[in-house]
């Protein structure tokens, strides 16, 4: 009918809005939680993002992932298309925020138009898209992933995983001694504006992933899904405080944030198919997950500035196999082989890529252009010139 | 004349000040550093670990008087209002100045303090 | 009817999305208030408010405060409980910010808890709610309050008056000369974002709070409170503004602000009765009033870093009292006994709660703990560690 | 039908909000290009200009620019009224931003109050209002302006050249040896929040200027805005990158967010026109204005710390004369028919307004004042007193 | 060797750098610092009530020369530069420096310049 | 007593406070400070035009030894820690230091170090 269109697109429209929150949420996240002499760059990096994913995308990524631009005739097809542009960036963003401080911005950018017309769109594809893999025995189009645990978190965390193997530590970071160099975020005031940010897009996320509100039962899948979106990151986030208080008797900002989103990444993947408790379970692994793989990554010596493999690759895995173990309707094994199905194309794949853009156009900064700072070389700007009123 | 440079905790550089004006002190600058030395650097927690910052917040306080008589007396004001006696309460340094011109009046030394 | 039920459904969940940006709207705000060795420590309490005052109103608050998950069906029950749980976070928001840069977090978590499972709730129980009074000589079920002037704002305000009581001023703010010693802002960009995510944030505190938009008079109604909202704050901005600088020739940016705020606190309780041009007066009232209230209670030794006891307490009630006088259909006296009652109950069971946690936790730092910053005593985490690009 | 009523109504206030956010957005960028000495005096413009332009609209500009409060019951009157009220800020905000550093307050009042109840009001009145000039030769309604290029834009940098040509450059700027000293932006990262605020923004401005979305019709219009919308931005700064990246070999954030503004600008004119790839045209067109035209007026000795010219007025003539080229509908007779009569109004209508103003109120800061800082001078605040943790 | 430290008004930084190097000076060190004295402190306005700010931002700046001459072409050329005739324009302290050393090359005093 | 500042890259702060350590320095007080000298200033780029930065950061660090034996070992340690062989390492300065109090014991001269 008429009027459900008219309301899914507005719909629409409005979760694609909280989406792009999310951009300057992402941006302010890891300006904050970069040293001041990378902030310029890294703020860079998130316009560039933005821009350059969403443009392959329109021109490339979406035909290709959705098998062409008429493949719905539920909401305005334009409608549709921010709705998914406004995810793609999210993937890049994941992977750039883990190599922050260290990386060069064009092979970045290279990076981001093969993710936005190409990789992303490939797990699109398969899951939520056209799926050329309809029939094989590689079709994972049975998992449920309903805003993305695997399809964008993992996918992110993956090829993040892939350029941390690549491009190995921030200079410093890990002493011969053994020793780990902390490297205090600059800013936590835009570490935490852009974590709530990124908190209010995801009701928006995930929200809008249900695809409809026009029905009294979409209106409700809508509503269940924030409502439990919401109380896993609430959840993630008292885990991510009591675990550290526990150990240390402070209270670390920089980890209830991350244990939010954690809960958050986790409960992507089936927020709409819970009870309203079950998500505070699933938040509080979430968080209790990033507490423990931050530091263990670190002992691997994975050098990860913004804790995005603890967030999203973790996470994004642990919250799609919940969905197998929490509900009766979908099975275990089925989540399972989309998360090793979708990390089997993703790795090598990204592996492949930043190895040849690193080869080529040389991702990572050199020591000495570590030290300088990434906004002096890349960028020649720094972020707050002046500090006193009067020079 | 005399300079005195005292390194202090920053949160007593107001009782600083105004024992120094009090001792009729006119002018002081000052200025933010870090200091390293006895006082163990605390330990600070991020993402959930903890490590040592080793430079502490300090305040240094400069003051250039007219005679050695008036440095023991900005020296004394100084270490009562700077004490508090635990570690890192901070030193004091005296030197020499040969000259000193105020920008305004091009008065030197004495009568420029 | 069932769009109706979808519609009404999307509008809350919108305007709910608009009162959570009041998260990092409250958190910039005070953020900005406070002094830099005290910013981490003013973020984390943010932070923890939201998690553990919603947590603690979806497991044991909102059923005591409506009697159930299954009051209502004119929108999804999850939609109506995050539009419920948005606010509760708000009540120990002004409370904690009126006594920043003093608090200790812990015990803050636990009045936290207490407000959210069981002090709000209460309120709310006789208000909007299910009313335990209801029959009885304290019933205010009839005074109209339409988002809470009374209900949410005088709440927070009578809480935060009953700690600043027990807490006492922040070290060195009046000094033995009797003279008070200005603690100036730490930075001006944080408090106007703040302010302005309130202010956005109050169009759908305000908005939302008529319930419904499905039909021709809700819609309408909707649109003449956010409008009288809007106006309400301009006026308080431009009435803050003039009085401040007549007195002093001068552009006090704090006051502007602080005076926008009041005017928002104070169209909160009708703003869907007024007409479109009476809340320029009643704006303007909460304008002045914060201006007079500021210094007044500081003459009073009572000291609130960042003006809520003027912006929520007082203008709560001048607001819940304003409907009384500016509509015919509503009694100033039935708007009084709701104003006292309320006060009553809310006073002294907040100042038993936080003498009890003063007493055991000890909420107030100790005076050497407010020299260091809270931020290094209770966080070990500086705001911003660094300024130059180069250490 | 009572339903279009009601979802028009919603929609309409969901716009709204968005454009609101870029008073905020306005601030952030402000904010962040000028100098920490003037910051506080920047912000407070900011807030005032909201104030006291959406009173000066409320209370006279609206009734004469539309002829009254009931020239349309499609949707409910105070949503309208809050739509249109949302903008009239915005061209004092164009105005202000491009004289900053060096302008005093009280005299930005005046202007803002003159503009908000008479001087956007005009423009309104003949475009998309009530229109007095309707048969006469100059009318204009004819003009494709769906959400303002010229009405807001181009009439805020029309006001902005008058002014920068009445009170020139900021103290310094233009060294007689000939030289440009280069004046860098205070902090990015407000830059970046600023910019990215004002592009969500945009999704409501020109969403929004569709005036409905009940019918397939209008939803069809509205994602398609939205769509053409984002896709200029992205252009914009894509091609800011670019240019400055293949001169530079450097990533200046500050053109790339310009650029993306001018195409934001650019699109702003006929967004509901264009097939979905002339966006990408139009847009890369406005960021390439950008980049030419900063650099330009630095030569002109037309001093800009924000880069409003180029991106408002520029884009604004710009963006309305592509929607003659690109389109079949709509001439370019018409259009620039448009620009011509507008700018012919606004600019010495502009001039005498500012002139008066500056001749008796002294709009212009004196040197040493500049020198001081607008902080110092106007406010007496300090935007980031303190820095270190400690003093 | 001397050492001349001027405490100035910041926005007079500019105009001290070209005079000293238009005097033939090639180095300098400055940094933000700041000042107590005669200038009364200025009053702000926070809140809806104004309070007096005392140290008032200034920057030192600290040359290094060889000898006296230099030193005097030096305190003359800030002295020109950084001169407003207003309260608080600043001042000029000199003292001995025993030894430089320039770190590149090992070059000792003079040389080191 | 000398006082030994040194003008240093600020990124080598860390290399030079570990090479005093290790030579037995226990103490010392950095500040942030800009330079200008030889180095020439770097181009940044802001709004599509390039524009030259003269004066750079660096760190000075501050450290009074009791002997002109322990200055030499500082002096050392620095220039070995802070070189780089590029312009712009840095300079150090030597200059006397009359009396030191430590503010915490009252302790004088040698004892106060
Ligand atoms: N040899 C030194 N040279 C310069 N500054 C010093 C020296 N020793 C100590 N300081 C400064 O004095 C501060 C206090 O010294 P510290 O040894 O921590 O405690 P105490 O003052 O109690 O002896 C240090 O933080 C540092 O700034
Ligand atoms: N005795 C002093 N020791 C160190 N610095 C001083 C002294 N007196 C003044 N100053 C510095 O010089 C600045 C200017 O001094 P002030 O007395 O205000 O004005 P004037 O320079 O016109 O005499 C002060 O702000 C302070 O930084
Ligand atoms: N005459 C001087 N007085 C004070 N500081 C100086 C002087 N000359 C140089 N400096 C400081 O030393 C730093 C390095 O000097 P520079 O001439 O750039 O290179 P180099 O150390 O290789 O000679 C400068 O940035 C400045 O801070």
């Amino acid at each position: 009918m008429e009027i459900n269109y008219v309301i899914d697109t507005f719909f629409s429209i409005f979760t694609m809005v909280l989406i792009i929150l999310m951009v300057p949420g992402f941006a302010m996240l890891e300006a904050g939680l970069v040293r001041t002499k990378n902030v310029t760059s890294v703020l860079t990096v998130n316009v560039m993002i933005y821009a350059l994913a969403s443009m392959s995308f329109l021109l490339i990524g979406y035909t290709y992932a959705f098998g062409g631009w008429d493949h719905q005739d539920s909401i305005n097809k334009y409608a549709f298309f921010l709705f998914q542009m406004a995810f793609v960036g999210k993937v890049v963003n994941i992977m750039s925020g883990g190599v922050s401080e260290r990386s060069r911005i064009l092979p970045l950018a290279l990076f981001t138009i093969v993710v936005g017309a190409f990789l992303y769109p490939t797990i699109v594809n398969i899951t939520w898209g056209a799926n050329f893999l309809s029939g094989t025995v590689l079709d994972i189009s049975a998992m449920h992933d309903l805003a993305g645990s695997t399809v964008i978190h993992s996918t992110g965390g993956w090829a993040l995983l892939a350029a941390i193997l690549i491009m190995g530590p921030r200079r410093g970071r890990y002493k011969k001694s053994g020793a780990i160099q902390a490297i205090p975020a600059s800013s936590i005031p835009l570490v935490t504006l852009g974590a709530f940010l990124l908190w209010i897009g995801w009701f928006g996320f995930n929200g809008g992933s249900v695809g409809a509100i026009s029905s009294r039962e979409n209106a409700d899948a809508v509503a269940l899904t924030i409502m439990n979106t919401n109380t896993a990151g609430l959840a993630g986030a008292i885990t991510g405080w009591l675990l550290t208080y526990f150990r240390y008797k402070k209270f670390d900002i920089t980890m209830i944030l991350n244990g939010a989103l954690g809960g958050l990444v986790a409960i992507t993947a089936g927020p709409d198919l819970y009870d309203i408790y079950t998500p505070i379970l699933i938040g509080a692994i979430g968080g209790t997950l990033v507490v423990l793989f931050v530091p263990l990554f670190d002992k691997l010596r994975m050098d990860d500035p913004v804790g995005a493999l603890s967030v999203h690759l973790v996470n994004g895995i642990w919250g799609t196999l919940a969905v197998g173990i929490f509900t009766s309707d979908v099975s275990l094994m089925t989540q399972l082989k989309g998360v090793v199905v979708v990390g089997a194309i993703v790795f090598p794949l990204a592996y492949v890529i930043i190895f040849t853009i690193n080869k080529f156009f040389s991702l990572r900064a050199a020591d000495d252009e570590q030290q300088e700072g990434i906004d002096y070389v890349e960028c020649g700007m720094e972020a707050y010139p002046e500090f006193k009123r009067s020079i | 004349m005399k300079k005195i440079e005292a390194v202090i905790k920053p949160f007593k550089l107001e009782d600083v000040k105004e024992a120094l004006v009090a001792a009729g002190i006119e002018g002081m600058t000052i200025s933010e550093v870090k200091g390293y030395g006895r006082q163990a650097g605390h330990s600070e927690l991020y993402r959930g670990a903890e490590y040592v910052v080793e430079f502490l917040p300090k305040v240094k306080v400069e003051v250039v008087v007219s005679s050695s008589k008036y440095a023991d007396i900005a020296i004394d004001a100084i270490r009562k209002a700077a004490y508090t006696g635990k570690i890192g309460d901070g030193k004091i340094f005296v030197s020499d100045i040969s000259h000193t011109v105020r920008i305004r009046t091009g008065e030197e030394n004495e009568e420029a303090l």
